[in-house]
């Protein structure tokens, strides 16, 4: 039987997690992107860590310090690294303004609790009331890479859909076969790697990371 | 077989009378004294004595196109009736008949473009163009009657309408008669459409394509001329008014028959005329419209056939 | 057995033949004597398996190995043997003809392509008659297209070839979709894609369905026989291609269309609905008035001869579509009649048609254009082509007893029993048909007489035309045989007409064979209504000919035959004051410029000679109708909605991302409910 | 044993790295290893074809993978040989130095690992990660050329397949959670034993997992309108590398949905809701497709478009379903992979010879490269559909299949769109090889040994347009029997 504290732990983080979107639209400086990024992979790490405390399967412990490790510090620090190394300015340069960023994805959210009702309905796991907030994260991550100017938002928007999408696998199904877990960091960590590797040559070649400029290449 | 020999040598030995009739007969009717019913005779004679020029641009199409035409017409002669219903209408129906002319008229405008100069071409082009009209409508109108009669060979026609006196007659018949009449005319070169005794380049047709020809060659190509006005004439006679044709091969019939054709033909000479003498010849750009009435005519007798 | 063997040799060697060629391309003779040699044989194997089958009935043989389509069969029965008996015939004369005719190639384009394509084109045109698998049949049906547009555009340098070639490529396509499709609706009944299984599956059909295919086969099919409005690849792809092969595509490629329609029409869906005739007749009918009116004012030899096969392929359809009629009233004996004339005519046009574009290939060999405005006086110059071009002409224009005249007289008796009709309207309207092909041999008439004249009469135009030779003995045995072909055809047809017969009973369940042919004449119908006999009209015309010849010189007096100049009202005769083939076709062109919208224009200049005031020029030319108000708007629209649609692909990538994510919310919220 | 079909091209990678500016052993390296990968690849797929199915734990083989397999050995191999023709004429031209050309053959060899690794997995989740591993693999290869262009393409194609990607991990999530509540606990995420249970999987999961796994996989195979970034990648990436990606990572993607389509058919859900998505997006490619072919001016980008209008007739297929559809589909898979190749071969040799991918500017290749131009032109017909090539066959099975099924608007629709791209696909492609070449251009193929690869091409296509050997038949059926296509 799951004890009301770890329900509440579980719920609070959640919401840090929803509220972390939140303020990732909100905020306007790069710094402050990878920051709350950071912040939000650490609460997923927690909240995998109480799961894992629950259910007593080691290996979502692993997992949870993984993703702790890679998310919350190397993958922000990396991050930093490459806009430091490549002078991008300090703003975020939204293509929607911000409060009407902030309206949209309260409309998401909403969008999000409609859509998957009828699964949470079904969720055996304990957690599986956080289904929805996962998929606002992945739908909010993905609004962020449409709404956002510069190539390293995209890959931060493409960092938070994975958030979502690890939400999920947690939610639902208190995380994937451990090999496969294994495989999704390393992808995500490659991933991010060649990414920053492209957004440098992208700046040597076009003396600027506003993917906008990327236009070229159409009919 | 002997009959339509005779009947076709016959056609053959009247067609310049009748066209020398028509002649005088308009003179009448101009108040001019004119030629002798017999004059066409005497130039084809005058005509068959003297040498041919041929020109020196023209290839062996000049030369063959007076043999072709007579070898048509006189084909065409084989098959049509004159005065008795027997004649070689198991070798071509009146399709062929109409094929034959069309070839006839094939050759001779072709012998108009041959020698190269533009009075040929504009001929055999005029000719053409009338002919493209006319062709269609005598067939119709001859289809009309073939379906009235039930067969599509000529002395079969005759011999069923005849045969069958005059309970055939339906206002299908008029109408094909109207048309084919006013095919003849422009088959023939006559007035409205084209006028034979003159020879102004705006208005010949039939003249300039035999311009080039001369001597035999021109006695030849105007011989067939003649006979084959003569056959339309009879034609006209014994598909659409056949009454009075032998249809049993008596010498009583054969006498009536005769009677009763030179009798038709004589009232067509007149009409032709009449109608000649009376009328003024069509500019060359108004004739579609009489060419397509005569057409609309005869389609109009073929539907009636089936609707009256 | 020994047909079958006899076909799968027909089969292997021009594709054998086909790759040496190719191969020995870089030697053209050879390789141009390989390719002929090798298809002339084949041809004539044609020719040895028509007779067989006729002689001992229907042949099967099928391709040894499976295919997820069934048995990749092929079936010859009388109707097959026919078409096949045509294209043998043909094939074997042009590949005759071609052995001087490729010479001219050399050094200019890859002559062994010619000949490798060849072959493959008469292959494919064998197996598309012969084929009795659906799938089978599509795969020759564009392999005959195929290799036909890499005739049409053998001379890609010509500005113009490959735009006409692409154009009939794609016309070509749109006709087998729709063909493929009307099969594909049969599979779905029959279950199988054997033709054997169609007509069964046809008897369970609802009419919408059967209605259906009858239009999708009319269009698709439709679209290769040329009928109007869809010819208009046509007269563009038939004079841009090889006179050779314009040669076979006119004459006998169109053909494996009208070839289907009846397969189609008759063994499959079996005709039942009368409108289903009277729709194939209206086409016909236009598509032979309109056809034969464009050929008229036409001065381009080769394409003159495209349209008039448009017109011919509209006669043939208005045979097929009388039989259509009388099929569906149930008067077997008079679909018989109309049927046969169809097949006749499709013999007789398949026999002058080559004929023709051969003689074209000629004069453009010899003078090396085909515009007749610069041609003239060739008759002297090149005496054998001449006379054969004036045999195919007298044919096309249809003179007795040559066999153009006889397939228009059975059609003409076939349409004179439309009185057995019951349906007064459809009695009415029937006649007016019979006017429209008056019409439409009366203009045929003056066409040839106009590309003859023009062409072969009076003074040379041009240079080229003064200095033009009589062509290569092979190109003249080519026409030889089909212009003797043309007048036997046409003399001894009474021998021919029970072999159709044997064609036709099958299709339309009844046979006139017995009644149709007595002695040496050709009695259409029962009855004392009609009867003809080309021979006897022969010997009529030969005696008779010979009797004025001999009475006018022995009775005619002495006169002799005097050379001299054209009368030239005193000004020297040019090639400018001859008459000109626009000139001639002039007064038709007026007299229906409803028909043609002649865009007329005038324009005059200041003259410098003092007696000449001013010098006038005038251009008439005929407007595109189809082109102007059909073809160029689909086009149009159809690039409008591409450029509409292609503004997606904007280049920026959150637009890019922005799809995905609509994409995926639109799905989930459809999902939810 | 499959574990060596992994194991082998990385090995041969890291030697080519290794191996460095020694650049002719390389090349012996890589078409030698592309050999012996073949060889490999060809016995698997004989062993998968004959026994049924290959199951070594997490990894398994039946005959759909084998049909992969063959077409990734087969395509890899030939991709290979013709990429020591095509990078000789870089290096000589001065695109790229010794170094990036050993870098190019050690990433090629990843590449077709990758891919392997789709094909083998028996673990749904491997399958992502080898799918998102192609991305990050063939990135490389797409920016090869390191041009802005090239790298614009590249970033695209990053962002948005690892977007795709992750929905479909998402997908592969919810699949998995409607097999906990059978499997229990911790329950591997194997195909296997997920088909052994599918009959008790539940519905609302599976659909929500399969529309995120067709979105997410969709987008790497190209289905349209998630399809923006292949015109882009495939344009702008060497040659060979296009021919891989249009050819077989196209596929591959396209593997991973029906894997799931596969799931669901046997679920109590029925096929009925995926076929129906197959054939919405399927249609909505090739119409989308063929408004590009129509406009386009770029004939890499040509090609391209005309992969995303074939996975569109693929997708077109299974969706129709049925016997047909499903044999037509399959048969295309393959048809498709040897056609394009054949295509950006060719194109290759055009880009070379004539430095431009504007189709306005190239002329008359007929003139100057005799046998390109006619493998071009036979290429062309064969993917416009003509017969006698083999497209010809799938494309017909598949219009049979929507006919047969009684879905007479999208047949309709399917074939119409078929023509119009036939039309405008054969006008862009005629103009190219007929008329004059610009001045100055010299006569000459740019390789013979490019050509090599392509006359096979070109034979197998036509070979295979009237006739399919038994064995590859026999397979077929069982893929089609796996597919419930044949009850």
């Amino acid at each position: 039987m799951v004890s009301t504290l770890s329900l509440d732990a579980i719920n609070t983080l959640a919401a840090v997690i929803l509220l972390a979107d939140f303020m990732l639209v909100a905020s306007s400086r790069m710094r402050s992107l990878t920051r709350i990024f950071a912040l939000q992979s650490l609460a997923m790490g927690c909240l995998a860590a109480v799961v894992a405390f629950e259910t007593g399967a080691e290996h979502i412990y692993v997992v949870a310090v993984l993703s702790v490790a890679l998310k919350a510090v190397v993958i922000p620090r990396f991050i930093d690294y490459t806009t430091a190394k490549i002078q991008v300015n300090r703003e975020v340069e939204p293509l929607i303004k911000i409060p009407g960023s902030l309206l949209i994805c309260a409309a998401i959210t909403i969008l999000a609790y409609f859509v998957t009702e009828p699964i949470m309905e079904l969720g055996t796991a304990i957690t599986s009331n956080c289904l929805a907030i996962s998929f606002a994260t992945v739908l909010i991550g993905m609004f962020m890479m449409v709404s956002r100017k510069k190539a390293i938002t995209e890959v931060i928007g493409l960092l938070i859909v994975e958030n979502g999408v690890f939400l999920a696998a947690i939610s639902t199904t208190y995380s994937m076969p451990m090999i496969v877990e294994l495989g999704v960091f390393f992808d995500i960590f490659v991933g991010v790697i060649i990414m920053g590797i492209f957004a440098f040559r992208i700046n040597r070649t076009f003396e600027t990371i506003d993917s906008t400029v990327l236009r070229g290449l159409k009919d | 077989m002997l009959t339509s020999l005779v009947q076709t040598l016959l056609i053959l030995a009247l067609s310049p009378l009748f066209t020398g009739l028509i002649r005088r007969l308009k003179a009448y009717f101009q108040g001019r004294q004119g030629a002798s019913v017999l004059q066409p005779y005497w130039d084809l004679a005058k005509l068959f004595r003297k040498d041919s020029v041929v020109s020196q641009d023209a290839s062996w199409i000049m030369t063959a196109t007076p043999y072709v035409c007579m070898t048509a017409v006189i084909a065409a002669a084989l098959m049509v009736p004159l005065m008795t219903t027997s004649s070689l209408g198991f070798v071509g129906d009146l399709i062929v008949v109409v094929y034959l002319f069309g070839m006839m008229r094939f050759f001779m405008a072709l012998a108009g473009l041959d020698a190269g100069s533009s009075f040929g071409g504009m001929g055999s082009s005029r000719e053409m163009t009338v002919s493209a009209i006319v062709e269609p409508t005598i067939l119709l109108s001859i289809f009309t009657m073939a379906l009235i009669s039930g067969t599509t060979d000529l002395s079969g026609i005759s011999h069923n309408l005849a045969s069958t006196g005059f309970d055939l007659v339906r206002p299908a018949l008029f109408l094909a008669l109207a048309a084919f009449f006013i095919s003849t005319l422009a088959e023939n070169a006559r007035v409205p459409v084209d006028n034979p005794s003159t020879h102004l380049e705006l208005t010949m047709i039939h003249e300039a394509m035999v311009l080039e020809h001369s001597g035999k060659h021109l006695a030849l190509m105007e011989w067939s001329s003649m006979t084959k006005l003569l056959l339309y004439m009879v034609i006209m006679a014994n598909i659409f008014l056949p009454w009075g044709i032998d249809t049993d091969l008596t010498a009583l019939g054969l006498a009536a028959g005769a009677a009763a054709i030179i009798l038709k033909l004589l009232v067509f000479s007149l009409a032709i005329a009449l109608v000649e003498s009376s009328m003024a010849k069509m500019r060359l750009f108004r004739l579609p419209n009489l060419l397509t009435v005569s057409f609309s005519l005869s389609l109009l007798a073929v539907i009636s056939y089936y609707i009256l | 057995m020994l047909v079958d063997l006899l076909f799968a040799t027909l089969i292997f060697i021009p594709l054998l033949g086909a790759v040496i060629a190719a191969v020995l391309n870089g030697r053209p003779k050879a390789s141009v004597r390989v390719a002929f040699t090798v298809s002339s044989i084949s041809s004539l194997l044609g020719v040895a398996i028509t007779i067989l089958v006729f002689w001992q009935g229907q042949m099967r043989w099928e391709l040894p190995f499976a295919s997820p389509f069934g048995s990749l069969s092929f079936t010859i029965d009388a109707l097959a043997a026919f078409f096949l008996g045509t294209i043998s015939v043909v094939t074997f004369a042009v590949s005759l003809y071609s052995f001087g005719y490729a010479d001219h190639y050399e050094g200019k384009y890859p002559v062994g392509m010619l000949g490798a394509m060849f072959n493959i084109f008469y292959v494919s045109m064998v197996m598309v008659v012969s084929s009795s698998n659906a799938i089978l049949f599509l795969i020759m049906w564009e392999t005959m297209s195929l290799s036909s547009f890499f005739l049409v555009i053998f001379e890609h340098r010509h500005e113009g070839t490959v735009g006409s070639g692409l154009f009939y490529l794609i016309m070509t396509h749109i006709g087998t979709a729709a063909i493929g499709l009307g099969f594909l609706l049969t599979y779905a009944q029959s279950g199988s894609f054997d033709f054997s299984s169609f007509p069964g599956a046809a008897q369970g059909m609802s009419d919408l369905l059967r209605s259906a295919l009858f239009l999708l086969w009319a269009v698709g099919f439709g679209a290769k026989a040329g009928i109007i409005p869809l010819h208009v690849w046509l007269p563009r792809a038939h004079p841009a291609a090889p006179s050779n092969v314009s040669a076979l595509m006119s004459a006998v490629m169109v053909k494996t269309a009208i070839y289907m329609l009846i397969r189609c029409y008759f063994d499959f869906l079996g005709v039942q609905d009368p409108w289903w005739g009277m729709t194939i007749l209206a086409i016909g009918c236009v598509s032979a008035l309109l056809g034969v009116m464009y050929a008229l004012i036409e001065s381009d030899i080769k394409r003159m001869l495209a349209f008039s096969t448009v017109e011919n392929i509209g006669i043939i359809l208005i045979a097929l579509g009388v039989a259509m009629v009388f099929e569906s009233y149930g008067l077997n004996e008079l679909a018989a009649l109309a049927m046969i004339a169809c097949l006749m005519h499709v013999l007789s046009h398949a026999l002058f048609k080559s004929l023709l574009f051969m003689g074209a290939g000629s004069v453009l060999n010899a003078t090396h254009t085909k515009n007749m405005e610069k041609l003239g006086g060739l008759a002297k110059r090149m005496p054998y082509t001449s006379a054969m071009f004036f045999v195919g002409a007298l044919s096309a224009a249809a003179i007795p007893p040559l066999s153009g005249f006889i397939s228009e007289w059975l059609i003409f008796q076939a349409m004179l029993q439309s009185f057995n009709i019951p349906e007064t309207m459809v009695k009415i309207l029937i006649p007016v048909a019979l006017g429209t092909l008056a019409i439409t041999g009366a203009l045929a008439a003056a066409a040839f007489l106009k590309v003859f004249g023009i062409t072969f009469l009076a003074r040379p135009r041009s240079k080229d035309a003064q200095e033009a030779k009589e062509v290569p003995k092979s190109m003249l045995w080519g026409m030889g045989l089909m212009a003797t072909l043309c007048v036997l055809v046409g003399v001894l047809s009474f021998t021919i007409l029970p072999a159709l017969d044997q064609v036709s009973s099958p299709l339309v369940g009844a046979s006139i064979a017995d009644s149709l042919v007595e002695g040496i004449e050709i009695v259409p119908t029962v009855g004392e209504f009609s009867q003809v006999s080309p021979p006897l009209i022969a010997i009529v015309l030969v005696t008779v000919m010979a009797a004025v010849l001999m009475l006018s010189q022995v009775y005619g007096g002495r006169g002799k035959i005097v050379k001299a100049d054209t009368w030239d009202c005193g000004t020297p005769l040019t090639a400018r004051t001859e008459y000109s083939g626009r000139g001639f076709s002039n007064p038709i062109n007026r007299m229906f410029s409803w028909v043609y919208r002649p865009i007329r224009t005038f324009r005059a200049r200041k003259h410098p000679s003092p007696y000449i005031r001013t010098e006038m020029r005038y251009t008439s030319t005929t407007e595109p109708v189809f082109e102007k108000y059909l073809y160029g708007p689909t086009e149009a629209a159809v690039r409008w909605v591409a450029k509409k649609v292609s503004v997606i692909q904007t280049g920026s990538i959150q637009t890019y991302l922005g799809y995905i994510f609509v994409v995926l919310v639109l799905l989930l919220v459809v999902l939810r409910f | 044993m499959i574990e060596a079909a992994l194991i082998l091209p990385a090995v041969l990678a890291a030697i080519c790295l290794l191996l460095g500016r020694r650049t002719r052993l390389v090349e012996a390296v890589s078409v030698a290893g592309a050999g012996s990968m073949l060889v490999l690849g060809l016995y698997l797929v004989l062993r998968t074809f004959d026994e049924g199915s290959v199951d070594e734990g997490i990894w398994y083989m039946d005959q759909f993978s084998g049909l992969m397999m063959l077409i990734i050995v087969l395509i890899g191999f030939l991709a290979m040989v013709y990429s020591v023709p095509y990078m000789r004429h870089e290096h000589d031209s001065g695109e790229v130095n010794q170094k990036r050309i050993a870098y190019y053959y050690g990433f090629l060899f990843l590449f077709i690992l990758t891919m392997v690794l789709v094909v083998v997995s028996n673990n749904l989740g491997m399958v992502w990660i080898a799918v998102e591993a192609t991305t990050l693999v063939s990135a490389f290869l797409v920016g090869f050329h390191n041009k802005a262009t090239s790298l614009e393409a590249t970033w695209k194609y990053l962002i948005i397949c690892s977007i795709g990607i992750s929905l479909a991990l998402l997908g592969t999530i919810f699949i998995y959670a409607s097999s906990l509540p059978i499997l229990g606990e911790g329950s591997d995420l194997h195909w296997t034993s997920l088909m052994a249970v599918a009959g008790q999987l539940d519905p609302s999961f599976l659909k929500i997992g399969f529309v995120l796994v067709l979105i997410g996989y969709g987008t790497k195979a190209g289905l349209a309108p998630m399809h923006t970034w292949l015109p882009d990648a495939h344009s702008q990436s060497p040659s060979p590398v296009s021919a891989l990606l249009s050819g077989v990572l196209l596929n591959c993607a396209m593997y991973a949905v029906l894997r799931y389509h596969i799931l669901l058919i046997h679920s109590p859900l029925g096929g009925g809701f995926s076929s129906g998505l197959l054939l919405l997006f399927g249609l909505l490619s090739l119409g989308i497709a063929a408004a590009f072919i129509i406009t386009q001016k770029d004939y890499k980008r040509l090609l391209a478009y005309s992969s995303i209008e074939h996975i569109g007739i693929i997708s077109i297929g299974f969706g129709f379903g049925g016997f047909w559809g499903i044999f037509g589909g399959l048969l295309h898979m393959l048809n498709h992979s040897l056609t394009k190749a054949l295509l950006f071969f060719g194109a290759g040799n055009v880009l070379q010879k004539y430095g431009t991918k504007n189709i306005s500017e190239v002329r008359g290749v007929g003139r100057t490269m005799p046998f390109t131009a006619a493998l071009l032109i036979i290429g062309s017909l064969a993917i416009t559909g003509s017969p006698p090539f083999s497209i010809f066959t799938s494309e017909i099975m598949v219009l049979t299949a929507g006919i047969d099924q009684g879905n007479l608007l999208p047949a309709i629709l399917y074939s119409a769109i078929l023509v119009v791209v036939f039309a405008a696909f054969m006008g862009h492609i005629v103009k190219m090889v007929f008329g004059e070449p610009p001045q100055g251009m010299e006569k000459g193929e740019i390789s013979k040994m490019g050509l090599l690869p392509m006359i096979v091409l070109a034979a197998a296509i036509l070979i295979m347009g009237l006739y399919i050997p038994d064995i590859l038949g026999d397979a077929l059926r069982d893929i089609i029997a796996l597919f419930g296509g044949l009850v």
